[in-house]
């Protein structure tokens, strides 16, 4: 694993983050290629969470490099971070509740992001279009003018990616899409997922192993912080640490 | 400035200010514990703050003079009486308030604000209707008043000493009661996580009550220990409410530590500057090194780095 | 589904706006007399600070207890302006050294400073009226929201910043006026704003000049911007991940909050006649907080109705029952949190808008106009 | 403010060397007296010809506007001189009011707010068209109204000690400016006590600061030495710092200007610093401490402290034993009286004789006949309105004692001449 491909998309080399002595992310390395769907599994508190914020620039990183095509994420602001080409989608799903489907996703339309620019920004046909053809990918066409606070768990999930959608990022991160989802959320998900993954790269953290089969281009196995496994998903399911550390605990 | 003087004046001079500080970092730390319980552990922000401190002051006003009145021989004592009726008096006053009012609000700490403020406003138009417009003069007992002569230049002042005194075993009462005792143990809990407090059998309502009724029984010992050095008057409680958040938030506000610490730092420097400068640059220079501060380090002098 | 519109205002906005504009501009001035007239003109000024903070702390989160800082610097601009119209060399011959203002004389200043120089010129001053309170609030702004302080912490710094300037101000008399404030003034380039007849005019002239606020708050309300406001409120985090630098989406409303308090500022010196620290400090910008709270924080014209009510019940309360009013003001105050964190604009979206409603559905059936999210409350 | 309605009064410098009797001699037919019957009833002072601007001066009534703040910070302070202006109100419609007319008040709350100062006073001027008012206490508050007053023509009676620089045509100053208060008592602490050093200290605003200009100028013209000149903020409440720079410094004098609730933790700090002030060494002496500050601050906090004004309670003459009995019989026993609350008790019996001698309500009338009117009953003893609206007025010394009253130890022979823009004081 230790050449340098230039056409990674994103490089993370010896990514170290500590909070007051305790090493929640240590020394972590990895690549990712372009059009690459990653997968990132491992017991609860292994530091998944943490290495999307980190990356995405929620949390400053104590030591090491984040390259995203070349340019060094750690020294950058989120919203920069944004316009990059990185998107990351939460846990919880995170949605401004106060605003209805349709302004939601206005608000993530990469137009219009300054102050000023915001000030002045217009409603025209084309963002019009464009909200009206994410609602559909989403399943929302219905809920357009619904205020976000009133949708179901999975409305909000799909609204959420929708938004990430509409920004057009290379690298999307999603963290735990599927969680909390009914059985047929889940299955129209999966579906959804399978469709806006292509052609971009993606990092993905998930429990749900069926659903991790069904996507991972590769995986990465953490634990305490560290990489404990990578590789194709029989590689890893292979791996008699991975094995040890699911059934340890 | 000191070219005429010998070293031992100096030297006796530098000893006092030194001592100045002192005073001036107990009186803080004295007004700020109160107020690091209830906005640093719970979140509130208590704007009445000075009027629980002046409820303590004039509890000490009564009793001076019931204790004048009807028991002169224990006078000289009635100080040490008349702050644990004035951490009862305050202490109850905040019962009431936290099952009032401030239950109603912990998941909106900005209103808080308003709702103690709009508080404020109504205890010191009680305290006016009930002891009138006028400050009240509190009687000493003769013995805290004056001065201690240390050496024949060097006199420290009683009253001084006492507030210090005060000061450091409120602390040092506020610190085992936080750490060291199970009451504390629950607060912390409730304060960092409400739900799972609950959920293990901790009765949330009444350590919130009870931790709001303590942080205002020690507003009302301050208030009546500042009976000694400062006024007592219906709106004498705003002169403290600036500084004392102050120092709470500079100290980083769930900290206690750095409540104190907090409270040395600001007193240490309040006191220099004012002895080299005049008094009114002192105090702008002192909030402006402090807001300087706070806005290069917001979270305060001590603050824990949590994970997200 | 129905296109989405943006439109300026929705049909009930629109009534609201017009039943409050008639009320500013045709029935107060036909029902009070000049002397209360100037009194409203006077509770008006606080509406802009009220205005302001409905941006900053409704829309944006951020709660300012700082805004008597900035309406005090509008304030005293447009007071420096007309101090030295004032100060003419006939009007202080008995001075010492004529020409400058009393107080300066006072105090032992022999010339006018440098920078009281450029506010000979009333074109500057109207700049700077609105201009220095920005670049202070910018500087503020900058300096907090990119450190990332917010909230709490935010509120009592700002509070600590009101301390200081008052401090100052009171400090340095001999260029401040001191604790007096800035007093006697008398015309606007020759124009005599003492008059029962000047006071009207420029009652009007801020009425106008509030709806100019008003609309700018509107607009920005209305535009994205607005919608990003509401969402950093929420879910500050989020909207970083959207792609937006929340620190510079703050700092304009801050900015924006504090030219509305300067122009109240400004506007207040000419009513009244006078400026003086003690609406600078902690005491003044809270009592301007709770004008926005009891109007309802979210509405831009319970703003105006929040300052009207409050003030006019302050007046009232302390002539009728001066020793009194203070219990009723703090009353108030916790009522209004406890029972109506919406203040009137709640009141008027609880009990009268659903009786209204039915009437503007059928209107907006032909409009094809949105609802709004929150509504103004022509409460009363 | 303007130079021809007030000629100087240095021009009628030459009364100041009267001595109180001959004045008194001359100034007999002018003099109201609480003892004396009031001349005149309604019937023969017809409404319309003594009151020709529309004032509220009715057959048989006459109202008058009661100004200061009853909330907020300053009310402290302010209560005393509406409790003085409402018991002078009662005794002069005990004797028959004026022309006839009983006095009617109509009572506003400044809420030491300095605009709603202004709105009142608009309001007490426009909207009930008072005959005069009595009011305000701070220079901020004055200042607020002073336009109003000027405007609609309005006669305000102000009774706080101040810094001057002030002479309207529409305020009659019944406290004494700051010259006649400070001169007279640095001259004395330089006599009797052979003081040569002073140390200046007050509270940051404009009395103070003024005040101790003038302080100042007046201590180098001495040829004495200012070793020190500091300010604390209104509220300032630490004086540990300053008292150990006195300490440094060793003045002869601390010459102590704090007010309000500073001045509680100022007295209290310095006693417990061990500076007794009972020891002359320092002295301190003060022009802010009345007997009503003392009640905050405490007697046995300030005893022994020098204060300089024209009026203190146990002033030992007919009039004011008089005047503190009935003050306490309508008041309570434990009320204390200051030399604001005097001055205040002054307003409506100056406004009283200006009337009678004017013969009307008339604002303009009642100004003209002002200059000149005297009262030889004011507790303070005889006094006299100088052409500049201020009062010429004896200033006195006196000794804080334990009992929170002040033992008289020195008045100056004659009255001293107001003078609000001293010449070399500025």
């Amino acid at each position: 694993m230790n050449y340098v491909n230039p056409n990674f998309v994103l490089m993370v080399e010896g990514l170290t983050v500590s909070f007051d002595g305790f090493k929640a992310v240590n020394d972590l390395s990895f690549y990712v290629e372009p059009n690459e769907c990653r997968v990132i599994i491992g017991p609860n508190g292994a530091g998944k969470t943490t290495v999307l914020d980190l990356i995405c620039g929620r949390t400053k990183a104590t030591e090491g490099s984040v390259k995203f095509k070349g340019q060094e994420l750690l020294k950058m602001r989120e919203d920069q971070i944004v316009h990059a080409g990185v998107g990351r989608k939460f846990q919880t799903p995170s949605v401004y509740e106060d605003l209805t489907v349709f302004e939601n996703l206005e608000i993530s339309y990469p137009k219009g992001h300054g102050v000023f620019g915001a000030l002045a920004f217009k409603r025209d046909l084309e963002v019009i279009e464009r909200i009206e053809q994410i609602t559909q990918t989403i399943f929302l066409t219905d809920a357009l003018d619904e205020k976000a606070a009133y949708l179901s768990h999975g409305q909000k999930q799909w609204l959420e990616i929708g938004m990430l959608l509409i920004q057009d990022p290379e690298l999307l991160m999603l963290d735990e899409p599927v969680a909390g989802m009914s059985v047929a959320e889940r299955k129209k998900t999966a579906e959804l997922l399978n469709r806006i993954i292509q052609d971009r790269s993606v990092i993905v953290i998930e429990h749900d192993m069926k659903f991790v089969e069904d996507i991972a281009t590769r995986v990465t196995v953490l634990h305490q912080g560290q990489i404990l496994s990578e590789g194709t998903m029989e590689h890893v399911q292979a791996d008699p640490k991975v094995v040890e550390v699911y059934l340890g605990h | 400035m000191f070219a005429d003087y010998s070293s031992q004046e100096l030297l006796a001079i530098f000893a006092m200010q030194g001592f100045a500080g002192l005073i001036l970092f107990s009186v803080f730390v004295l007004m700020a514990l109160g107020l690091a319980i209830i906005f640093g552990q719970m979140g509130v922000i208590n704007m009445a703050h000075g009027e629980f401190m002046i409820l303590g002051a004039y509890v000490t006003y009564m009793l001076s003079n019931f204790f004048e009145a009807y028991l002169p021989d224990l006078f000289g004592i009635y100080f040490f009486i008349a702050m644990i009726c004035a951490f009862i008096a305050s202490g109850a006053l905040g019962l009431f308030v936290e099952w009032a009012l401030i239950r109603h609000l912990y998941k909106r700490p900005l209103d808080t604000l308003l709702a103690t403020w709009g508080l404020s406003l109504i205890l010191q138009q009680i305290y006016r209707s009930v002891f009138g417009a006028r400050e009240v003069g509190v009687t000493i007992p003769d013995w805290m008043m004056g001065s201690l002569p240390l050496t024949d230049m060097i006199e420290v002042p009683i009253n001084g000493i006492f507030v210090m005194v005060l000061a450091v075993s409120i602390s040092i009462a506020v610190y085992l009661m936080m750490f060291r005792s199970s009451w504390g143990k629950q607060v912390r809990a409730v304060v960092q996580n409400r739900v799972m407090a609950g959920a293990v059998g901790i009765n949330t309502e009444w350590t919130d009550r009870l931790t709001f009724g303590i942080g205002c029984g020690v507003a009302g010992v301050a208030g009546s220990a500042f009976t000694m050095i400062g006024s007592t008057g219906p709106t004498a409680g705003q002169l403290y409410i600036v500084d004392t958040f102050l120092v709470v938030v500079f100290g980083g506000a769930a900290s206690l530590l750095g409540t104190i610490a907090s409270a040395f730092s600001i007193s240490q420097a309040q006191s220099i500057m004012e002895f080299f400068l005049s008094g009114s640059m002192a105090k702008v220079l002192t909030l402006l090194t402090v807001v300087g501060i706070l806005m290069i380090r917001p979270q305060g002098l001590f603050a824990l780095k949590l994970r997200k | 589904m129905k296109p989405q519109s943006n439109r300026f205002m929705s049909m009930q906005e629109m009534v609201g706006f017009a039943i409050l504009a008639l009320l500013i501009f045709v029935i107060f001035p036909l029902i009070l007399d000049p002397f209360r007239l100037n009194l409203f003109g006077k509770y008006l000024t606080y509406a802009f600070v009220a205005l302001g903070l409905v941006l900053c702390w409704g829309a944006g989160g951020i709660l300012s207890l700082g805004q008597g800082v900035f309406f005090g610097l509008g304030g005293y601009c447009m007071a420096m302006f007309l101090k030295l119209e004032a100060s003419t060399p006939e009007n202080t011959k008995i001075q010492s050294t004529p020409g400058i203002p009393d107080f300066m004389d006072w105090n032992q200043l022999t010339e006018l400073p440098f920078w009281w120089q450029p506010f000979h010129s009333f074109t500057f001053t109207v700049i700077a009226v609105v201009l220095v309170p920005v670049i202070f609030a910018f500087i503020i702004g900058v300096a907090m929201f990119r450190r990332r302080v917010g909230g709490v912490y935010f509120a009592i710094i700002t509070q600590a910043i009101a301390a200081i300037m008052t401090i100052l101000i009171i400090g340095q008399q001999g260029y401040t006026g001191g604790v007096n404030g800035i007093t006697d003034l008398r015309t606007l380039m020759g124009w005599d704003i003492r008059t029962d007849e000047a006071k009207n005019i420029l009652y009007f002239v801020n009425g106008g000049l509030l709806f100019a606020c008003l609309f700018a708050a509107q607009y920005i309300r209305r535009s994205k911007l607005g919608r990003i406001l509401i969402a950093m409120r929420d879910q500050e985090d989020r909207v970083r991940f959207s792609g937006y630098d929340v620190a510079d989406f703050k700092t304009f409303v801050f900015c924006a909050g504090a030219a509305f308090a300067a122009i109240g500022g400004a506007m207040f010196t000419l009513q009244v006649g006078f400026m003086s620290p003690s609406f600078v400090g902690i005491v003044p910008s809270i009592e301007m907080v709770i004008f926005c709270a009891v109007g309802g924080r979210l509405s831009i014209l319970g703003a105006v109705y929040g300052a009207l009510v409050v003030n006019w019940a302050k007046t009232t309360f302390s002539e009728s029952f001066p020793e009194l009013w203070l219990l009723g003001l703090g009353a108030l105050f916790i009522a209004v949190v406890l029972a109506f964190p919406k203040g009137l604009a709640g009141l008027y979206d609880d009990f009268i808008a659903p009786r209204v409603k039915p009437l503007f559905d059928k209107l907006r059936s032909k409009s094809n106009s949105k609802d709004a999210d929150f509504v103004g409350a022509p409460a009363e | 403010m303007s130079d021809q309605d007030f000629p100087n009064g240095k021009k009628d410098a030459r009364a100041a060397g009267l001595s109180r009797r001959s004045v008194l001699l001359g100034g007999t037919a002018l003099t109201a007296s609480l003892f004396a019957p009031s001349f005149g009833n309604a019937q023969s002072f017809p409404t319309a010809e003594i009151n020709t601007t529309g004032l509220a001066v009715t057959d048989d009534t006459v109202t008058i506007g009661i100004l200061h703040s009853i909330t907020g910070t300053m009310a402290i302070s302010e209560t005393g001189s509406v409790q003085a202006e409402k018991l002078a109100i009662d005794q002069i419609n005990a004797m028959g009011g004026i022309l006839g007319r009983k006095i009617e008040y109509i009572q506003e709350d400044g809420a030491s707010d300095w605009p709603t100062f202004a709105e009142k006073a608009k309001k007490l001027l426009v909207n009930d068209k008072v005959a005069s008012v009595m009011g305000c206490w701070t220079s901020a508050s004055r200042k607020a109204v002073l336009p109003v007053f000027e405007q609609y023509n309005g006669f305000l009676y102000y009774p706080t000690f101040y810094e001057g620089l002030e002479q309207s045509p529409n305020v009659i100053y019944t406290g004494q400016e700051a010259t006649q208060q400070i001169i007279a008592g640095i001259d004395w602490v330089t006599k009797t006590k052979g003081a040569k050093s002073f140390y200046l200290l007050g509270s940051d605003y404009i009395w103070p600061r003024t005040s101790n200009k003038i302080a100042r100028k007046h201590i180098e013209k001495l040829g004495l030495k200012v070793v020190g000149e500091e300010y604390y903020p209104l509220g300032h409440t630490q004086f540990n710092s300053v008292i150990n720079k006195i300490r440094l410094k060793k003045p002869d004098v601390i010459y102590a200007i704090v007010v309000g609730g500073s001045n509680v933790a100022f007295y209290k700090q310095l006693k417990a610093a061990g500076i007794d002030m009972t020891k002359e060494k320092p002295l301190l002496l003060t022009i802010s401490v009345t007997e009503d500050e003392i009640r905050g601050i405490g007697g046995e906090n300030i005893e022994g402290a020098y204060a300089c004004m024209k009026y203190f309670q146990s002033l030992q003459n007919d009039n004011n034993l008089a005047f503190v009995k009935a003050f306490k019989e309508m008041w309570g026993e434990d009320m204390v009286i200051g030399d604001v609350t005097q001055a205040a008790y002054l307003g409506p019996w100056l406004w009283k004789a200006a009337v009678e001698k004017a013969g009307s309500f008339d604002v303009d009338k009642v100004r003209a006949a002002s200059p000149g009117i005297e009262l030889t009953t004011a507790p303070e003893g005889y006094v006299k309105v100088h052409e500049n609206h201020h009062l010429w007025s004896k200033t006195r010394v006196g000794r804080a004692k334990a009992d929170g009253q002040y033992e008289v130890v020195f008045e100056t022979a004659d009255l001293v001449e107001p003078d609000p823009f001293p010449e070399g004081y500025q």
